[in-house]
């Protein structure tokens, strides 16, 4: 394994821990943009490097905006700081962190018996993507289509003033 | 030659989809929440294309892109949950006060 | 020539009734009186014309002209044709002048009417519609015409639309005269399935060439008779033409004694043919009449509105044409048709405007001795009345009444192989009407004009209005000198006009039949004087209200049957249903579903509500089971979730 | 170019222009019009002008009808956008075309709050109209066919009157509904005719030829014939009608009345009739029994109601009952007695909910007897109701007349009884149509009736040409009845994409 593989891996799991407990809900993004560049070296890293570039645009670049967008119309402060220093003392931890393991063992005994074959050597380029989303998976891609249809509305619907509107 | 085997994929994705559920059951604030959850699809995203580089398929990446838009929704309309609880008075952004659907 | 006339006869009446309906509002009173009379005086001057040129053209056949083609798909073709024969010649020339002359008389009688636009708008298109009816050469443009000028007539009857009492009257007329139609659209719908057209001269032929089985030809008759019966205000639809009377006087002399209840003569007398092969018709035809010459006659006895007396007398009339066309003396129905609208018209023209010149009083009681001061009325109501009665020689009334009681002497029914009917009970009524008809419309005259004064005649009758009285009183005097009985000089003008090969005569018939019908006007004449027309009259009213009398002075015997027997269970189940039954059904069974699961949510909760207790109270201890499931907490659902991803591997992994 | 496209989305394209047209200029005054008004009207110009190219251009027929226009749309499911026009679909595009303009010029300047959004609803409305009436896939009838309901559902719940979210839901969820059912008989003819033949197609030509079992023919003939039914509508499925009649604004209510049952009636001919026609000849006693029955019990219902709108709405049940007996009598007379009754019903009835829109708009209310007498206040209005309620109960020379007079016959030659039963229902339209004359029109005034203004000249002479079109169909209907016959099917299916299945 390389050794930016390595370094690439590691930062995208210790970004994550640190998104997961981080008081301040800015530095939390702030991590999980790091978590997310650091997966799209990854994706890189896997020959995908269409995936990589959509996961920095559209992951780390717009949906975590819409996060910092939130997070700055919320108004958090100092009083919620304390206040999820509060939620978190170790006790809370401790149940979910031992689910979590426990899962995490779980996967990972199941999924070795698949790692034994060799890798095929080769990169799929974004022609292939776009040949098979539009091709085989045109249908999916109008399902995914009327999915956002119905995100954008549902948003629209809920986020709305109702103060002003009829 | 790829950089990355499959294996160590699985391993990384794996880890990354524990942290995120970890995250979702230890935190109640809902702005992290939906991050753990941003984090565990990014798991499961992972996998996918890892799959698809083993197998030299491209349906790994297609549905890379279906999670991504998938994400995105989820994002859209969770964070537009918050805003409208948050408007309405709400004190904290506390997913254990009740029951959410009776607003 | 005659293809541009006789559309041309249709089209100025029509074109009249546009251009008054469209400026109404900005045309005086004098101009729309001025466009109405002319555009109805055009078609008279035509229909002169066309007669001569009918006339003096060959013998069969009359003028066709066939516009457009109506309708054609396969099984029915049918025509807008009209046909000038003989028959609709007459027809046509008493629409056209005594239109005229009702619409000259109209023109002073409406002058101050606001609605004056709408009346003549109405009267017009009246006319026109009639003359569709008259011409149509296709028993389907007749159609036409038929419901047009029935819905004229309601129009004008609710003329004075602010009464509730006028517009139930108009809608009276029309439902009765509509249910009628609706036999008479069945009829045709026979006809034309078995005919495959409607057109009068080819459903005709195809009758005679028996393409129609018996029973056929007689329910397509009795359904045309239906028809007719309601048109004409005949037994058992007698009951809309009285309260008809609601509408201007103008109205009643035009449409509700000239012209509009004849259609239904008119009708049988076209089809003629038909009705000759169905004998039973024919005879129900002569019975129906008969009874209502005879009760139209005994009602008009004991009325006391001087408008109704003259309804119930058309009705009588009616009566003596059906009875006429009963018995195949349908030439008689026509001669009759004819001399009744000049005088049943003076009639009631003259009854207007002694009304309006009493300050629109219609009781006869409350009138009297008007004979000093409207002298020329009274001479026209005189007229009037002696034909009606038929006094002999000097009536029109009379030649025409006498032709139908020689025609129905000699008349034999042959309803089955061996039961036939003789014509001399029915002969017998009709004399009695007559009788009775001079002893009626006599006791009008007598108290109405002689005795002493009643109400204060005030005014003019204008001579916009005389000069049609003039006209009417002439023609109803000496507008039956055409046709006489074989008895007196034998003259058969009318019936060789009509039917040129077979001249109607009973050189057989015995003179004191003749005599009889002479003799039986003079005799009610006489009565009626001794009764009420002497200084001191012998009674004011026939005696006996209380029986027999009282449902029909008011004429409202056959009205309260009609309202048991339809109107109220109508109303009623139309009341019961109003709210659409299956509506509420459907809607019902919807409520019922919500309430239902709205019932099943509160059980449920119920439930719920009690376990929670159930495990608060006895169970503190154990921990919240209920409370772990559904505690509304998205992270213990998540936790769940997880915890169940976890069984799941851990059974992957076991196994 | 091929017209019949452009037909079809010309009126949603323009609706979305004059949507914005209304967002970006609003009106200033309530009395001027807005651009977005010019918009419509333009676009409806635009629409007939295409209409009357597609009418009189005669070109090379590609299709089994003279209009024809086709593209796949989902080559692997069979299904492609075919648009095909005989005269039927014409005629009746024709009357949607005639009662828009009428809805335009007289009554959508009511609406006036978001007005632009309004015809944009109403304008959807027609393309999903023309639609139906073009569409030759099935898959694509069904697509128009739903499109039309939604935008007629929104103007309902949106602009109606006082009850309207209860009229627009029951019309939703009747229309809907019943859609759903038809869908399911599509399918069911599709897969049978895959089964067969191993193509899969929508196609309507081709799916004609079809062999069914007696019981499945008639399975999936019921199944078309419920959807159609609830919209023509039939007496036991009518229940939507009144209530979205009486609720819709009075565009709505026009195109709700004048077309859309028309769809219904439509689709009985193309897809009841057409398609099965021995299952539809074995179906005939029960179908023309419903009919009479609606007949009857329309004319009923409608003398017995107090509110105009409602009565209207009645009424137009009894006269869909004389449609529906003509389609079913079994002969092309039937056929075109049927034909001429949508024609004048559509006109008729359009043009007396546009005179009870006008008086509720002079005053608020649709309850006869607090309307009263409007001859001396309104004698324009007033005798435009008159012609059109004479219209209504079948006045012979108007439109009317000449339907039933067809339908009455073609029904006679089967069933004299059934003809006779029928032919009462027009005493029963005497009963309705005057007593809505004499409560409203032709009555005492009301005592406390504010000064009102009648309708103005022009609008006069808008009505005054549909009284002289009904006054044609009625007296000289043979041109007509000529132009909007539907074509047979077997004639021309040889000429088509379908004669080439055996």
């Amino acid at each position: 394994m390389h050794a930016l593989a390595l370094l690439a891996a590691c930062v995208t799991v210790v970004g994550a821990i640190m998104v997961i407990t981080r008081r301040v809900a800015v530095h939390a993004v702030l991590y999980l943009v790091v978590t997310l560049l650091a997966l799209a070296t990854v994706l890189v890293m896997l020959g995908a490097s269409f995936a990589a570039m959509l996961e920095i645009i559209i992951y780390a670049g717009a949906i975590m905006v819409l996060f910092v967008f939130v997070i700055m119309m919320l108004n958090l402060g100092q009083p919620d700081s304390a206040r999820e220093k509060e939620w978190l003392r170790p006790r809370a931890w401790l149940g979910p962190g031992v689910l979590a393991t426990i899962v995490c063992a779980e996967l990972l005994y199941c999924t070795s018996p698949l790692s034994g074959a060799a890798p095929v050597p080769a990169a799929i380029t974004v022609h292939d993507v776009g040949a098979d989303l539009f091709g085989r998976y045109v249908l999916v891609v109008e399902l995914v289509s009327y999915l956002l249809l119905a995100g954008l509305v549902s948003a629209f619907y809920i986020g709305r003033n109702r103060a002003g509107g009829r | 030659m790829l950089a990355f085997s499959f294996n160590d994929t699985l391993l990384v994705a794996t880890v990354l989809f524990s942290i995120g559920l970890a995250g979702v059951l230890v935190r109640r604030n809902m702005v992290f929440m939906l991050m753990s959850l941003d984090i565990m699809l990014n798991a499961a995203a992972l996998v996918f294309v890892g799959a698809g580089a083993r197998w030299h398929d491209a349906t790994g990446q297609v549905m890379f892109v279906l999670i991504l838009a998938l994400a995105a929704v989820e994002t859209a309309v969770g964070l537009a949950i918050i805003v409208c609880l948050h408007a309405r008075g709400r004190p904290t952004l506390d997913a254990d006060t009740g029951n959410l659907l009776r607003g | 020539m005659a293809e541009i006339l006789l559309p041309l006869l249709v089209l100025c009446p029509l074109a009249a009734s546009l251009v008054v309906f469209i400026s109404a509002g900005r045309m005086g009173a004098r101009a729309i009186g001025t466009v109405a009379c002319a555009g109805v005086g055009i078609s008279a001057v035509l229909s002169i014309i066309l007669s001569v040129m009918l006339l003096s053209g060959p013998v069969a056949g009359g003028l066709q002209v066939t516009l457009w083609p109506w309708m054609r798909v396969a099984g029915l073709s049918a025509d807008i044709a009209f046909t000038l024969d003989r028959i609709s010649m007459v027809m046509v020339l008493v629409v056209t002048i005594v239109g005229l002359l009702i619409h000259v008389y109209a023109a002073g009688y409406m002058r101050d009417d606001p609605g004056i636009a709408r009346f003549f708008g109405c009267m017009t298109l009246f006319v026109a519609a009639m003359l569709v009816l008259v011409l149509a050469s296709d028993l389907l443009c007749l159609f036409i015409g038929w419901e047009g000028v029935g819905l004229c007539s309601y129009l004008l009857i609710g003329f004075w639309y602010d009464d509730p009492a006028n517009t139930s009257a108009a809608r009276k007329a029309f439902y009765m005269t509509r249910m009628g139609d609706v036999a008479l659209l069945c009829g045709l719908l026979l006809l034309a399935c078995a005919t495959g057209s409607l057109r009068i001269g080819s459903v005709l032929a195809s009758v005679a060439d028996g393409r129609l089985p018996a029973s056929g030809v007689n329910v397509a008759a009795a359904f045309i008779l239906v028809g007719a019966l309601a048109k004409s205000a005949q037994i058992p639809f007698q009951a809309w033409l009285p309260d008809a009377m609601a509408g201007p006087t103008p109205t009643s002399a035009l449409i509700h004694a000239a012209t509009m209840v004849t259609a239904g003569v008119y009708l049988i007398a076209r089809v003629h043919d038909l009705f000759a092969m169905a004998a039973p018709v024919m005879a129900l035809t002569a019975v129906l009449g008969a009874l209502t010459l005879l009760m139209g006659a005994c009602t008009a006895l004991v009325q006391s509105d001087l408008k109704r007396i003259l309804a119930w007398s058309t009705i009588s009339q009616l009566g003596y044409m059906f009875l006429a066309l009963g018995c195949g003396v349908w030439q008689a129905a026509l001669f009759h048709l004819m001399t009744h609208a000049f005088f049943k018209a003076l009639l009631f023209l003259t009854a207007g405007a002694v009304i309006m010149r009493a300050g629109h009083e219609q009781d006869i009681f409350r009138l009297g001795g008007l004979r000093r001061a409207m002298p020329g009325l009274t001479a026209a109501f005189v007229a009037g009345a002696s034909a009606l009665a038929g006094l002999p020689l000097v009536t029109a009334g009379f030649y025409s009444k006498e032709m139908i009681l020689s025609g129905v002497w000699h008349v034999h029914f042959g309803l089955a192989r061996e039961w036939t009917l003789s014509g001399h009970p029915l002969w017998g009524i009709a004399l009695l009407g007559a009788f009775l008809t001079a002893l009626y419309i006599f006791r009008c005259v007598f108290i109405v004009f002689c005795g002493k004064a009643g109400t204060r005649a005030a005014g003019r009758t204008s001579r916009l209005m005389g000069i049609p009285l003039v006209c009417l009183s002439v023609l109803s005097l000496f507008g039956g000198v055409i046709e006489m009985p074989d008895t007196l000089p034998s003259l058969h003008l009318f019936s060789a006009l009509l039917d040129p090969g077979t001249p109607l005569s009973h050189a057989d018939e015995p003179v004191w039949l003749v005599l009889a019908g002479a003799l039986a006007p003079l005799a009610g004449l006489g009565v009626a004087w001794v009764l009420w027309g002497r200084p001191s009259p012998v009674m004011r009213e026939i005696p006996g209200q209380a029986g027999v009398i009282r449902p029909a002075r008011t004429g409202r015997g056959m009205d309260v049957l009609y309202d048991r027997v339809f109107v109220q269970p109508f109303r009623l189940l139309a009341w019961l249903t109003r709210l659409d039954i299956p509506g509420h059904a459907i809607t019902g069974t919807g409520r019922l579903t919500r309430a239902a699961s709205a019932g099943i949510l509160g059980v449920r909760a119920g439930l719920l509500d009690m376990l929670a207790m159930r495990a608060t109270g006895t169970a503190r201890w154990a921990g919240h089971l209920p409370g772990l499931f559904q505690n509304g907490r998205v992270r213990w659902y998540a936790a769940w979730i997880a915890g169940g991803l976890c069984a799941g591997l851990a059974m992957a992994v076991l196994s | 170019m091929n017209p019949l496209p452009v037909l079809v989305l010309l009126p949603i394209m323009g609706g979305g222009l004059a949507w914005g047209a209304g967002r970006m200029w609003p009106r200033a005054s309530p009395s001027m019009r807005d651009a977005s008004w010019w918009v419509v009207l333009a676009t409806l110009v635009v629409e007939t002008l295409v209409l009357a190219m597609a009418t009189f251009s005669h070109r090379a027929h590609a299709g089994p009808w003279p209009g024809h226009f086709a593209m796949p749309w989902i080559p692997a499911m069979g299904i492609a956008v075919r648009l095909d026009m005989d005269g039927l679909s014409l005629s009746l595009i024709w009357l949607s075309l005639i009662l828009c303009f009428l809805c335009v010029l007289l009554a959508t300047r009511q609406a006036t709050a978001h007005a632009g959004a309004f015809r944009f609803l109403f304008l959807a409305t027609l393309t999903g109209v023309i639609g139906t009436f073009l569409a030759t896939d099935l898959f694509v009838f069904f697509f128009f066919w739903e499109l039309m309901l939604v935008p007629m559902a929104g103007l309902i719940a949106a602009w109606g009157h006082e009850d309207r979210q209860r009229a627009a839901m029951k019309f939703f969820m009747f229309t809907q509904g019943s859609g759903l059912v038809m869908l399911l008989s599509i399918l069911g003819l599709v897969i049978t005719h895959y089964r067969q033949t191993g193509v899969l197609t929508f196609d309507y030509f081709t799916l004609a030829h079809t062999s069914l079992s007696p019981t499945g023919a008639m399975l999936l003939m019921l199944g078309f014939f419920i959807a159609f039914a609830v919209k023509l509508p039939v007496v036991p499925v009518h229940v939507w009608l009144p209530d979205a009649h009486t609720q819709a604004p009075t565009a709505a209510s026009v195109l709700l009345a004048g077309i859309l049952l028309k769809t219904g009636g439509y689709g009985m001919i193309r897809f009841n009739v057409m398609l099965f026609p021995d299952a539809a000849a074995r179906f005939a006693p029960i179908a023309m029994g419903l009919g009479v029955a609606g007949i009857l019990y329309g004319a009923w219902l409608s003398s017995a109601q107090d509110d105009v709108k409602r009565l209207i709405a009645y009424s137009s049940i009894s006269h869909m009952g004389f449609v529906l007996l003509g389609i079913f009598a079994g002969s092309r007379m039937g056929m075109l007695g049927a034909v001429m009754q949508m024609l004048a019903h559509g006109l008729g009835t359009a043009a007396l909910f546009l005179i009870a829109g006008a008086i509720q708009d002079r005053l608020h209310t649709r309850d006869m007897h607090r309307i009263g007498g409007l001859w001396a206040a309104m004698p324009r209005l007033s005798s435009a109701g008159l012609f059109f309620a004479m219209a209504a109960l079948g006045m012979p020379g108007l439109g009317n007349f000449t339907g039933e007079f067809l339908v009455l016959l073609a029904t006679w030659r089967i069933s004299p009884l059934l003809a006779t039963l029928a032919a009462t229902g027009l005493v029963l339209a005497a009963i309705y149509a005057l007593r809505m004359v004499n409560r409203i029109f032709l009555a005492a005034p009301q005592a406390d009736t504010r000064p009102v203004t009648d309708l103005p000249s022009w609008q006069m002479a808008v009505f005054a040409c549909v009284m002289a079109f009904l006054v044609l169909l009625g007296l000289y209907p043979q041109p007509f009845m000529i132009f909007s016959a539907p074509l047979p099917l077997p004639a021309t299916a040889m000429a088509g994409p379908g004669g080439t299945t055996p």
